[in-house]
């Protein structure tokens, strides 16, 4: 049992999937040599040689293409795309192949990959190092797309990713990398060897942030916390009740989960960095609207990023969700 | 690095001399060859005849290019994994894919009607986008040096394909990484109606191989032996650790692009007469004959094998059903199907099916392209005159 | 004026843009000698010559890279994308630099380009000629995404998309290319010499299909006239009237007209052909309930594609949204 | 096709022989070169002490490559259109685009305060996402051609661009269309911590250019007048029809890849030592030494001009304010902004603005990338211990 950073989590859970399966590869821009330019995979060059870890040339169609024969030959390849701006050059493989491997051949041979991408802003980082492109994905069927938020989640959603036969886009949320310690315990979040259910739910359920009843936030990565803190903010100045859940999963969307808090506290608010057109909002908001709209005593509201590129970095803290923004927010549902 | 004078072995009986037999290839060997040149030109003409039927979708022909697919194939051993594009469709019924699920892909048909497990066969998926399988046969092979096996792959893909930036990746990672892994560029001299002096401002495809430190080797692509020569030294020297090839299998594209395509728009069909005679089923058969090999009876026997392999793949498609609606999500996860997959399969079956839709017919307008377009009766929401 | 087919009225639009500029280009794969695999580009290299209508390598990121350049330099790029399908190699170079050259140019130097994609199934084609991908770009910031559905639309976007500032994703509705014919006025459809609101409002504003009280539908492309046929269907079956919007631009979405629309009818629905989560259709939905809820007797539907890769062509009837599941989403809705 | 010895003009004044100064360039001209070479190296070690200072975020260190980017630009005609990587962010103020721009991108401003109008400059945007930029350079020559003028292009990139898909089709392009680019690349034999013998199998990048039929030359890239003259050479090639060359700069990236870097993670740093000696700054002093051209009163002045111009730079970019909000959102469209706009800039409107944040400060624990990731205080939502 220790006290982990999220980075901590994520390279304790690759440390785990190499020891446990020698078919577990890992490849991108950095990763071995030096760890990852975040250091979330450090270590494993050292203890598993550079067979199975492995710096690739710099080109983001190459290593997911090649990972696509990779798990066709039966590993199990883990990529790492070094910032979220620079997965675009990938995106036909990803789209085209890796999501419809599985499809292409009657669900034998799914592109059993996951995709890590350190995503979103608030690091200060220059162009195409703060995007949130989830949506993209979880737009394009036939893949599963999620994001944890603690560093267990990260850890045991990665295992659990790795172990999952379908392929995984793993939305890490970077800015939140270092934000904070969990003690992760040292037994494994499930059997390694079976793709049992616990795997999977891990990769399709939300999760319960916070206690609340009044109005329920959905969010996940790094505006999770600030939720939480919205809602300790609204508890404080206003004495409201703010739920908060932890999405996760982004494709599939934990509908019941989403549907059931939503009728339980009557109003709801969903967050998130990316865009706000067409982005995971827009489905949230509208999966509540569709199936629980009589329980609800306001409309559903969005806190997101606006419909701009995500901008220069001195002017990031206008761009993101801020807790005052979420606590604007869901004070306008609760207003309503 | 690269030679420039297309490599071929049989010559026309003629002024062309043949030159010796590939080592490795006895009588019964090129009889064999022969046979799968055979089956894939049946295959061919008679997915022709079944597109022009209306039994079949837009079909992309291949009629000229057998020798790059047979022969190449040939060269492969049976662990070694292949990956073809759509022209090289019906590859795998070599490798004892059933010809009814190839024609059931050509007819639009998905799950096992017209999808396989690659794994069954060392055969990739028939790729359609251009060029983007050539990462994925880079990648088996390399998976295969991974794990300390003699595994090599085979791509097939156009001349136009190697002007994507899928073409440079899956070729520099393989040399980076020394993969066993043969890329075989069936240069036609055409993607649909551009000619490949618009693809690139190099005279060969071989030319290219320098960018990567590995061999470019030339061959004449209407010979199945040079094709087939090509690829064992490739496959041989990829598998002793000497890394990639790539081979240009030159030669002209004969029919249409496509069973949508009518190539008399843009270029000079007196011109693809000629290639025609270099065709490569009658120039081995011929081979054969001079060797001695082949008589009229062999021949006979072996086209009417052959039509009935491909009759029993027809009959086979006919008594396929169309699949139904949860052929749509069935497969799409090899875990369990998301809550979305049964609430959409629950729409779908609300409303009433349509009978099978005809695939569609020869194309009029004409269109260069992979998909016929029909003047439609006028749809409904546009004011019509 | 004469009777035109889409294809036709796109051919005309294109000879009207090129007599008008000459730095009007065209580029794609196909498209000089043939005129395109569909002949919506047809007679423009024997007008134009081949230094402005330009048959170029098999790549797309190529084509839409190089047309960055063009652009940059002062000329007008039109580029074709020959499938739907094929337009994921050229995503990098569309959502980062198309996108953002705007942006990263203080507004001087937007990449003032228009990329034509025949998009959507229904034509009996292979794998990866029928998908729907408008709503990947229109979450990502700084394109403006429209799709005509009559041939008079499709000639005046066009003309308004290549005369426009901004990057324009044209959508063409390839199922209806040559599916009926309307009267397209030989009088250009508003000066081409000055971008002016005319053009701009063709880029912006949804179109009444057709006129109804009950509920509207909400359509774009192919799924308009099928929208018009299921609103006639419930006319003659159950006496119902149904509105018809066709939304013309996806990005922006003309939230003015959507949103009265909808009060006006008090229920509504929306159609596409791509695949549901995060498609365009949540992003119309939720705009409708966070804005005119109380206006609303039911929640708004949803008849879309479904998640899951475009299926092989036996079974695109199964996917595609028909006549008689709008009716059955409509009547869902109107029962609520 | 291609020079395996790259091309030296500049010796050491000792064993190594100083070769003919290229044509076209006299007293002036070498001077004014070296001027530029002196600015640029000003403004790369201003530009890391404000980084050190909390005052730009991570910056792109090309100590050592002044001469790659200098030389390469005094071969450019005025007309020429130029494409920078972030590695020659800088490149602009040698075209009058002020300093305070460069530093205000540094500092993650966007709008006026840190972006320019390329058509002021003939100068592209600096380009983050590698090698992505290359098809615009061919695509500005192209249109050139196009409209019958004699423009040329010129774009930077680094030996790790060239595994990138985008390398490959913008010089196809370039090839087949014949466009006057030149493909500039500064081979600095490292892509952050990979190695350029992870790039590419070949030795050198310049053979690359026989993929596309078009000459590939090798420099010593540590070497101002060679970058000069080579690129000079392709340049009125290109013009008079030649068509594109590729370029390779070969030199050694001194220090870190960007400030968040430490190299000492992954190579000999003691390497990296004698690779320094080379260095085109003081390589250049020398030489004009030996001619006579320069002595210390001249070489005094020119550095405390390059200082001041920076500092005056320093200043503007401190007198600059913090764009506001509506910078995110007013340059986006050239036409009128969409009403999703107008609702963003209100709602940001609505809540108090953060003061501007500081950028991020050196890095701990070290990160080899482009971003410096600190450890936060804890972040609420986790549970902390
Ligand atoms: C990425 C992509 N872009 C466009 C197409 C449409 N298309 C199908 S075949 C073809 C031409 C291919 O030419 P070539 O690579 O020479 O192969 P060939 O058809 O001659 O065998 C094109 C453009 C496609 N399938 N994939
Ligand atoms: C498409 C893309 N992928 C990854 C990155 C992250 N990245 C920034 S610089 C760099 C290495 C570039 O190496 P090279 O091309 O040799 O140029 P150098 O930095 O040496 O000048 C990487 C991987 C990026 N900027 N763009
Ligand atoms: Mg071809
Ligand atoms: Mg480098």
């Amino acid at each position: 049992m220790a006290e982990l950073t999220m980075v901590e989590a994520l390279n304790k859970a690759l440390h785990e999937a190499f020891s446990a399966d020698d078919r577990v590869v890992l490849l991108g821009e950095d990763v071995a040599q030096t760890g990852g330019v975040f250091r979330v995979t450090a270590g494993l060059l050292k203890e598993y040689g550079g067979e199975r870890v492995i710096d690739t040339p710099l080109s983001e169609a190459g290593i997911v293409g090649t990972a696509v024969g990779l798990s066709l030959y039966g590993l199990l390849p883990v990529v790492e795309i070094q910032f979220d701006g620079f997965v675009y050059p990938a995106f036909e493989q990803i789209v085209v192949h890796v999501a419809r491997y599985g499809w292409r051949t009657n669900g034998e041979c799914p592109a059993n990959m996951v995709i890590r991408i350190p995503f979103g802003g608030g690091v200060r980082a220059p162009e195409l190092h703060s995007d949130s492109p989830e949506a993209l994905f979880a737009h394009s069927p036939g893949l599963k797309v999620v994001c944890p938020t603690t560093p267990s989640d990260a850890r045991a959603m990665l295992l659990a990713a790795i172990t999952h036969p379908d392929p995984v886009i793993f939305m890490e949320p970077k800015r939140i990398y270092r934000a904070g310690r969990q003690e992760v315990s040292d037994a494994l979040p499930f059997d390694l060897g079976s793709t049992n259910g616990d795997a999977s739910s891990l990769l399709s359920t939300a999760r319960l942030a916070r206690e609340g009843n009044d109005l329920v936030i959905f969010a996940y990565g790094a505006t999770v916390p600030l939720s939480v803190e919205a809602a300790e903010k609204l508890k404080t100045d206003k004495g409201t009740s703010l739920r908060v859940v932890d999405l996760r999963s982004l494709y599939p969307l934990d509908v019941d989960a989403i549907t059931s808090h939503a009728s339980a506290c009557g109003r709801a608010l969903v967050v998130h960095e990316a865009p706000r057109t067409a982005g995971i909002g827009a489905e949230v908001s509208s999966l509540i609207h569709e199936r629980v709209m009589l329980d609800l005593e306001a409309p559903v509201g969005r806190v997101t990023g606006f419909d701009v590129p995500f901008p220069q970095f001195a002017n990031e803290d206008d761009y993101l969700p801020s807790v005052e923004r979420i606590a604007r927010g869901a004070e306008k549902v609760l207003s309503f | 690095m690269s030679t420039q004078e297309p490599l071929r072995i049989i010559g026309d009986g003629g002024e062309l001399p043949d030159h010796p037999v590939p080592d490795g290839l006895g009588e019964k060997e090129l009889l064999e060859l022969y046979r799968w040149l055979v089956i894939l030109r049946t295959f061919d003409e008679r997915a022709v005849m079944l597109q022009r039927q209306g039994r079949v979708g837009t079909y992309p022909l291949y009629w000229g290019e057998e020798g790059t697919t047979a022969g190449a194939l040939f060269a492969c051993e049976d662990a070694d994994w292949i990956f073809p594009s759509y022209r090289q469709c019906s590859v795998g019924i070599l490798r004892g894919l059933p010809v009814a699920t190839v024609l059931g892909w050509v007819r639009g048909y998905g799950g096992p009607a017209g999808f396989y497990n690659p794994r069954d066969y060392r055969l990739g998926p028939i790729c359609v986008p251009i060029a983007t399988h050539l990462p994925h046969a880079t990648g088996v092979a390399w998976a295969a040096k991974i794990r300390g096996e003699r595994t090599a792959s085979l791509a097939w893909f156009g001349e136009g394909a190697t002007s994507e930036g899928d073409f440079h990746e899956g070729l520099n990672f393989a040399s980076v990484f020394r993969t066993a892994t043969v890329f075989f560029c069936t240069n036609n001299q055409w993607a649909i109606s551009t000619p490949v002096t618009r693809q690139m401002a190099t005279r060969t495809v071989a030319e290219k191989a320098a960018a990567y430190g590995i061999p470019g080797i030339r061959i004449d692509g209407f010979d199945p032996l040079a094709c087939y020569k090509a690829a064992k030294e490739a496959l041989d020297r990829g598998r002793e650790g000497g890394g990639p090839t790539l081979i240009e299998a030159f030669t002209y594209r004969i029919k249409a692009h496509g069973t949508a395509d009518d190539p008399s728009l843009y270029r000079d069909e007196t011109e693809t007469q000629k290639w025609a005679q270099l065709e490569p089923v009658g120039r081995m058969a011929s081979f054969l004959r001079r060797l001695e090999i082949l008589d009229d009876d062999k021949n006979d026997e072996l086209k009417a094998e052959a039509k009935e392999m491909v009759a029993e793949g027809v009959r086979g498609l006919e008594s396929v059903e169309q699949p139904g609606p949860e052929v749509m999500f069935d497969y799409v996860y090899a875990s369990d199907n998301p809550w979305t997959f049964t609430e959409g399969l629950e729409e779908v079956n609300s409303v009433a099916r349509k009978p099978e839709a005809a695939p569609p017919q020869p194309p009029s307008p004409p269109s260069a392209g992979d998909v016929e377009i029909q003047p439609g009766s006028g749809a409904p929401g546009v004011e019509e005159a």
